[in-house]
């Protein structure tokens, strides 16, 4: 394919678009469906049965989450930094935008992770002290679709660590600028996800 | 309860892996019986040192009427009994003795020989033979069907993994024992809905259940002092303590009575040795409701 | 094995018998045309030397007809059965005054709860029978379904009745049978070990003897 | 994902072999061409189990009073003193369709088909991320580890249905399985990830890798399949792993998602169960349709007919099949006036199927029909498909569907579409793209006799459990002989069981054909079909890489039997039209 690519490419070849790029976007249409999946479900539950839902408030953080919703999309908007930067083959650029969307998903990781931990040792709801998965169908929902979220997140993060280490080595520039766009667009997704889930979560 | 289990069954899937590469073997059953039922060990003991425990459970005021087991529902077992089902065995009192009462040492004791040979359980004409017995902790309980049609064992204990096995069929038997002392294990048939039995699973060998008049004895037990609890379905627990010196007999009585009726029966509670059992106060969320 | 459904006692189950054949009909014309040209076609043309295949990219109009004529016969179909299936399944087609049941599932047991002379559930004369139904002939029955623990699935098969009981809700079935018989309540969906098994019997009494054996089981609990 | 960045296209496919290992080259390939037949070999294994565990079943239906020959092997737990036990029998029941279904039937449809064809067929080099098509076939292999070891842990296989349906599946103390049913749904989470990243490649390559030339509407009818499919797959299979989560963690760690006692919803299972499940159907049905409709062409020597329709059909169903899912929830207790909907979805579905049965027989109208092996499973999958089809009408029906629901009726129908259809379409396609993947034909004599063989004995097993339906035999029971209504059905079973056991013998005829002819077949030419489609104008076995220079496509994919073409009955797509004749490019 390596020359199939540099051959003339009729227009009925296909799109105009890379081929890793197609491959994310049909990707991320998986990953929608399975979202989907978890918030239907979560609708359903919450909604359609007479089981107890604490209010906003009441047992969830929403000031933490919210400094924290906000920490995730900063490094969305550091993420287009890095790859404008890549685009105007700015070196110094790609590193620090690179190191600062890795960093802002770490630290919303470490956010959640401490968010948890009070939860499960600090909170109490429903008579029981913590609030775990076994906290009744409220519990189970949050942890099973905040937790996945959070694993999308950090399979991101694993991802931007390495794009950074490239950096350091030069990888990406004008005429790499590729790999950048596709592991953006995870992240964009991973970060718009998370508006929903913080929305029908916590804010709901 | 399920998480537990969920504990237990980690350590299983290697051994299961294990099974299926080497095509096979018994991971069934739980046939992987740790009792280390060496038959010797029971004759090791020395006359000498040990003594009996023999007593009585008695019951004072008037046994409720044993009501008929309504079998019409289903005809393979009616067909057991001319007309009549049979008696409800839940409260089998005769000549001012408890029957079904579970007999075993709860404090004083440090181990014991293992267990030899296994206990039989039967299931005759939709019944459990025996109704209330014990087993020694590791020690395999045989299994089998008396009757030409389908029965399911279902044992919902909290301290060991529990099972719900089927035997379709007469002369089936299957063997399954539990790894640690746990008083009492509920066990039941569910398409039998009256078809239940109560097994103690207690870590040394000196336990027993009273017969059809009341009577009990325990042998071969080391002298000394222990406390001895009776537990029966109905009407609760009792403990007495008793000195058995060697080569004598130690009489000993419980006295049940009627208005004990409805007393809390302690169910699934672990049996530590050397240790305040009432310390151990746990609500069991087991049983036949489920979790 | 004789190829029939089992003889009918319900009042709707005449219907649903009456659809079943008219599919069959119809289905089977459709199954004969194409098995029968398929057939003619392996003989008809088979490769024989020097012939060659007649080059054609298909037809419109076939096309349409082929697409227009099913979609017809589904739609009158669909309106028979919709129509039908409202009759039997809609709860706000429930008949009045019918005598009513409690059916609670669990493995692997029909536990049969009867309303009592009074014939009105949730009442002290109400009782409850291990896998014995008992009801009138003539009259419309409803019976709440209930679960203890899994799903079971309520299945006469002479009164064309099947519907699943679910843990956690409480699901009314009507039927009314036609004649007096005696049936099996079958589970149709599998329970776990004992599924195979999880039978009861169905009596379906001329009104006067219902009374008298539900009068007799009343003294009896 | 950093495999997709990481990925430089292509990079695998340099006509580079001989500095590839072996383990490089043949075990932990990039190259469609040995994935897909390592998924083969794989399937192919999974089919044997699958069956052996029908046959055992079939035992119990037929002899439920006489122990099992040979069951002393099994342990106590499965086989009792001779006898198959009850929770035993619920395993196979379970591992029967789980197999057949995420093991077997759709990884040979698409792991095999969709790798081996679609780059050939669209004459591109290879995947467009040959990595992760390597991974989606090593993810199944764990899969199908943990998938057998499930049978020897303590408690057995799992025993609620391959619908899996809560609380059953979700209540160890119910089943006494425990252990079991947790690794199934592991291995389930596995299968689709697998799916899942296989779906990726071929609906990228799809798009974005076809031959200068090779429009869609020029597209083979196998690839329209494959591409609908990998959406179908893309798009439900996630649910179904979403779904899987929530029951793994109902079992293991005590939430209560679709228990009631915990304010759960049983049903919530079903619709998401069946919101994957039916497009599930169509993708276990939709590749069928593809070989099918190509083997048709070229056995008849004629274009598809109605080539068009047939696209727009398959684009259809994949569309419908998204919103049919409730009728398999009639008698759920789903709300009723949600079933009418269900119904008039359901009915219009078949519309497509319908339309596609008719331009196969249209394709075989006045052809020059060959009637070679993968001719006679094209033929018989549209005889068999159009009896699952029309039985699937019964069940539309919703007021015959309460009568007939969980019968045999629905094993019936479900093997015609399944069996009759899938498979039979299976066998058909590996006949038909052995010589390209091997090398070598496979004998026509005994390809023959595996075929009327199946065909006989398989209607002999099938067909008449549509009467064991309409006397009201339910499914997955265990022994029938207890009901009064199930009197005098024995003997019926006993010789779908005996007609079974010979079905099981016929495998062994295609074994020994499949795997002698590996060694000892024909040498087979670039083209023994005289097809038209790109992957026979290269050698068989393709070389590594596939092509030296990317073929250019002039002409439909099905152009047989050409008026202006004289010399042959066929028209490869990527002929220069001047070499033949003008007129031939055009249509």
């Amino acid at each position: 394919m390596a020359h199939a690519a540099t051959a003339a490419r009729p227009p009925e070849r296909g799109l105009d678009v890379y081929t890793q790029k197609v491959g994310m976007w049909v990707f991320l249409c998986s990953e929608v469906m399975f979202f989907a999946g978890l918030i239907g479900s979560y609708v359903v539950l919450r909604f359609g049965a007479s089981s107890s839902w604490a209010e906003p408030n009441e047992v969830l953080n929403v000031t933490v989450t919210a400094i924290n919703t906000f920490i995730l999309i900063c490094s969305s908007v550091t993420m287009v930094k890095a790859f404008a930067a890549a685009e105007a083959g700015d070196q110094k650029g790609i590193k620090t935008y690179l190191l600062a969307t890795t960093a802002l998903g770490a630290l919303f990781l470490g956010v959640q992770v401490y968010e948890y931990y009070e939860l499960i040792f600090h909170q109490s709801w429903a008579g029981s002290h913590g609030f775990t998965p076994q906290a009744g169908l409220y519990g189970a929902t949050f942890f099973t679709m905040t937790g996945f979220h959070g694993f999308h997140v950090l399979l991101g993060v694993i991802c931007l660590g390495w794009a950074t280490i490239r950096a350091y080595q030069g990888h990406w520039g004008a005429d790499n600028t590729h790999g950048l766009e596709v592991l953006g667009l995870y992240w964009h997704f991973v970060d718009l996800v998370w508006i929903i889930l913080f929305t029908i979560v916590y804010l709901i | 309860m399920r998480s537990y289990r969920w504990h237990k069954s980690v350590a299983l899937v290697a051994a299961g892996m294990v099974a299926a590469c080497g095509g096979g073997g018994d991971g069934g059953g739980g046939s992987d019986t740790a009792g280390g039922a060496a038959p010797e060990a029971a004759v090791q003991i020395d006359p000498a040192t040990v003594g009996t425990i023999s007593g009585m459970v008695n019951f004072a005021g008037e046994a409720p009427a044993m009501t008929p087991v309504d079998m019409s529902g289903e005809p393979d077992c009616a067909a057991g009994y001319g007309g009549d089902g049979p008696m409800s065995n839940t409260v089998l009192a005769s000549g001012g003795g408890l029957a079904n009462v579970f007999v075993y040492l709860s404090e004083g004791v440090s181990g014991g020989p293992a267990a030899s040979g296994s206990v039989p359980l039967n299931q005759e004409n939709c019944r459990y033979e025996p109704h209330v017995f014990g087993v020694q902790s590791g020690q395999d309980i045989a299994i089998t069907n008396s009757d030409n049609f389908l029965h399911n064992i279902n044992a919902s204990p909290t301290e060991n993994r529990g099972f719900n096995i089927s035997q379709p069929r007469a002369g089936i038997t299957s063997t399954q024992s539990f790894s640690v002392a746990e008083v009492m294990v509920p066990i039941r048939c569910d398409v039998h809905g009256w078809m239940n039995a109560y097994v103690g699973v207690v870590d040394h060998p000196y336990f027993a259940a009273s017969d059809a008049t009341g009577n009990f004895s325990i042998g071969n037990v080391p002298a000394g002092t222990y406390t001895v609890t009776a537990w029966h379905e109905e009407y609760g627990t009792m403990t007495t303590s008793v000195t058995v010196t060697a080569q004598s007999t130690a009489e000993i009585a419980f006295d049940y009575s009627a208005d004990m009726a409805g007393a809390e029966v302690p169910m699934n509670e672990p049996l530590v040795l050397h240790h305040e059992s009432d310390g151990i106060h746990r609500v069991s969320l087991n049983g036949a409701a489920g979790r | 094995m004789d190829w029939a459904l089992p003889p009918n006692y319900s009042t709707f189950g005449v219907q649903i018998d009456q659809l079943f054949w008219i599919i069959f009909v119809i289905t089977g014309i459709a199954f004969v045309l194409v098995e029968a040209g398929l057939i003619l076609f392996i003989v008809k043309y088979r490769s024989r030397t020097g012939h060659k295949a007649y080059y054609t990219h298909g037809s419109n109009k076939l096309e349409i007809i082929w697409t227009v004529v099913p979609a017809l016969v589904f739609v009158v179909l669909g309106v028979y059965s919709a129509g039908l299936w409202a009759d039997i399944k809609n709860p706000s087609n429930m008949p009045e005054g019918a005598i009513e049941f409690e059916v609670r599932a669990k493995q692997f047991e029909w536990n049969i709860v009867y309303p009592g002379p009074d014939e009105i559930l949730g009442t002290g004369d109400d009782f409850e029978v291990l896998n014995q139904f008992h009801f009138p002939a003539g009259e419309p029955v409803i019976v709440y379904l209930e679960a203890e623990d899994v799903i079971h699935s309520f299945f006469i098969p002479e009164l064309r009745v099947k519907q699943d009981a679910v843990p956690g809700m409480r699901i009314p079935v009507w039927f009314d049978a036609t004649q007096t018989g005696e049936f099996e309540i079958a589970c149709a969906e599998l329970c776990g070990l004992g599924h195979y098994r999880m039978e009861a019997a169905v009596t379906v009494h001329e009104r006067a003897d219902f009374d008298a054996w539900q009068a007799s089981r009343a003294l009896a609990q | 994902m950093a495999t997709i960045v990481a990925e430089a296209p292509g990079q695998a496919t340099g006509h580079a072999e001989h500095e590839q290992s072996f383990l490089r080259k043949y075990i932990f390939s990039s190259d469609h061409k040995i994935i897909a037949i390592q998924f083969l070999f794989l399937t192919l294994f999974f089919l044997a189990v699958g069956g052996l565990l029908a046959m055992m079943m079939r035992y119990q239906i037929a002899w439920p009073d006489q122990p099992i020959p040979g069951g002393g092997i099994l342990p106590e737990s499965m086989v009792a003193s001779g006898y198959i036990l009850p929770e035993f029998y619920n395993a196979l029941v379970t591992m029967h369709g789980s197999i057949m279904v995420f093991l077997a039937i759709m990884p040979m449809l698409v792991g095999v088909y969709a790798n081996y064809l679609i780059p050939l067929q669209l004459g591109t080099h290879d995947m467009a991320f040959p990595r992760l098509n390597m991974y989606s076939f090593w993810l199944m292999v764990p899969a199908g580890i943990i998938t057998l070891a499930s049978f020897w842990v303590i408690g057995g296989a799992a025993g609620a249905g391959w619908t899996l349906y809560a609380p059953l599946s979700a209540r160890p103390d119910l089943t006494g399985v425990e252990l079991g049913q947790v690794m199934w749904l592991v291995a389930l989470i596995f299968i689709g990830l697998s799916s899942i990243l296989g779906s990726v490649n071929y609906i990228t390559t799809t798009i974005n890798m076809r031959a200068p030339g090779m429009t869609w509407f020029r597209m083979p009818l196998t690839i329209w399949a494959l591409f609908i499919t990998a959406i179908l797959a893309l798009l439900a299979m996630p649910v179904l792993s979403a779904a899987g989560i929530m029951l793994l963690f109902d079992q293991t760690l005590g939430t209560s998602f679709f228990l009631p006692e915990g304010g759960g919803q049983p049903l919530l299972w079903q619709h998401l169960f069946w919101f994957f499940g039916h497009p599930e159907v169509y993708i276990l049905i939709l590749p069928a349709m593809g070989f099918v409709s190509e083997i048709l062409a070229t056995g008849s020597r004629k274009p598809v007919f109605g080539y068009k329709a047939m696209v727009w059909a398959i684009v259809a169903i994949a569309f419908l099949g998204f919103i049919v899912w409730g009728h398999h929830m009639f008698m759920s207790g789903m709300n009723p006036t949600l079933g009418l909907s269900f119904t008039v979805s359901t009915l219009l579905i078949a519309v497509p199927s319908a339309i596609k049965t008719f331009n196969w027989m249209g394709t075989m109208w006045r052809g020059n029909l060959k009637l070679h092996t993968p001719m006679l499973f094209a033929i018989s999958f549209v005889a068999l498909f159009a009896i699952g089809g029309l039985s699937g009408v019964f069940m539309a029906a919703t007021p015959v569907d309460i009568y007939i629901h969980d019968t045999y009726f629905i094993v019936a129908h479900l093997h015609y579409v399944l069996f009759g259809g899938s498979l039979f379409a299976l066998f058909g396609a590996i006949y038909y793209w052995f010589p390209k993947m091997f090398g070598r034909m496979m004998s026509e004599k005994w390809g023959k006799v595996h075929f009327w063989t199946t065909f006989v004995l398989y209607n002999l097993v099938f067909f008449p459990m549509h009467g064991l339906g309409m006397v009201g035999m339910m499914r997955r029971i265990y022994d029938s002989t207890g009901y009064a209504h199930l009197e005098g059905i024995q003997d019926t079973n006993q010789l779908i069981t005996v007609a079974a056991f010979g079905l099981y013998l016929t495998g062994f005829i295609f074994a020994f054909n499949f795997f002698w002819s590996i060694f000892k077949g024909k040498k087979a030419s670039r083209n023994p079909w005289d097809a038209t489609t790109l992957e026979w104008q290269t050698p068989s076995p393709p070389k590594h890489g596939n092509w030296d220079e990317v073929p250019v496509v002039y002409h439909g994919p099905h152009e047989y039997s050409h008026p202006d073409v004289l010399d042959k009955d066929w028209l490869a797509q990527n002929e220069r039209p001047d070499v033949v004749s003008p007129a031939a490019g055009s249509h």
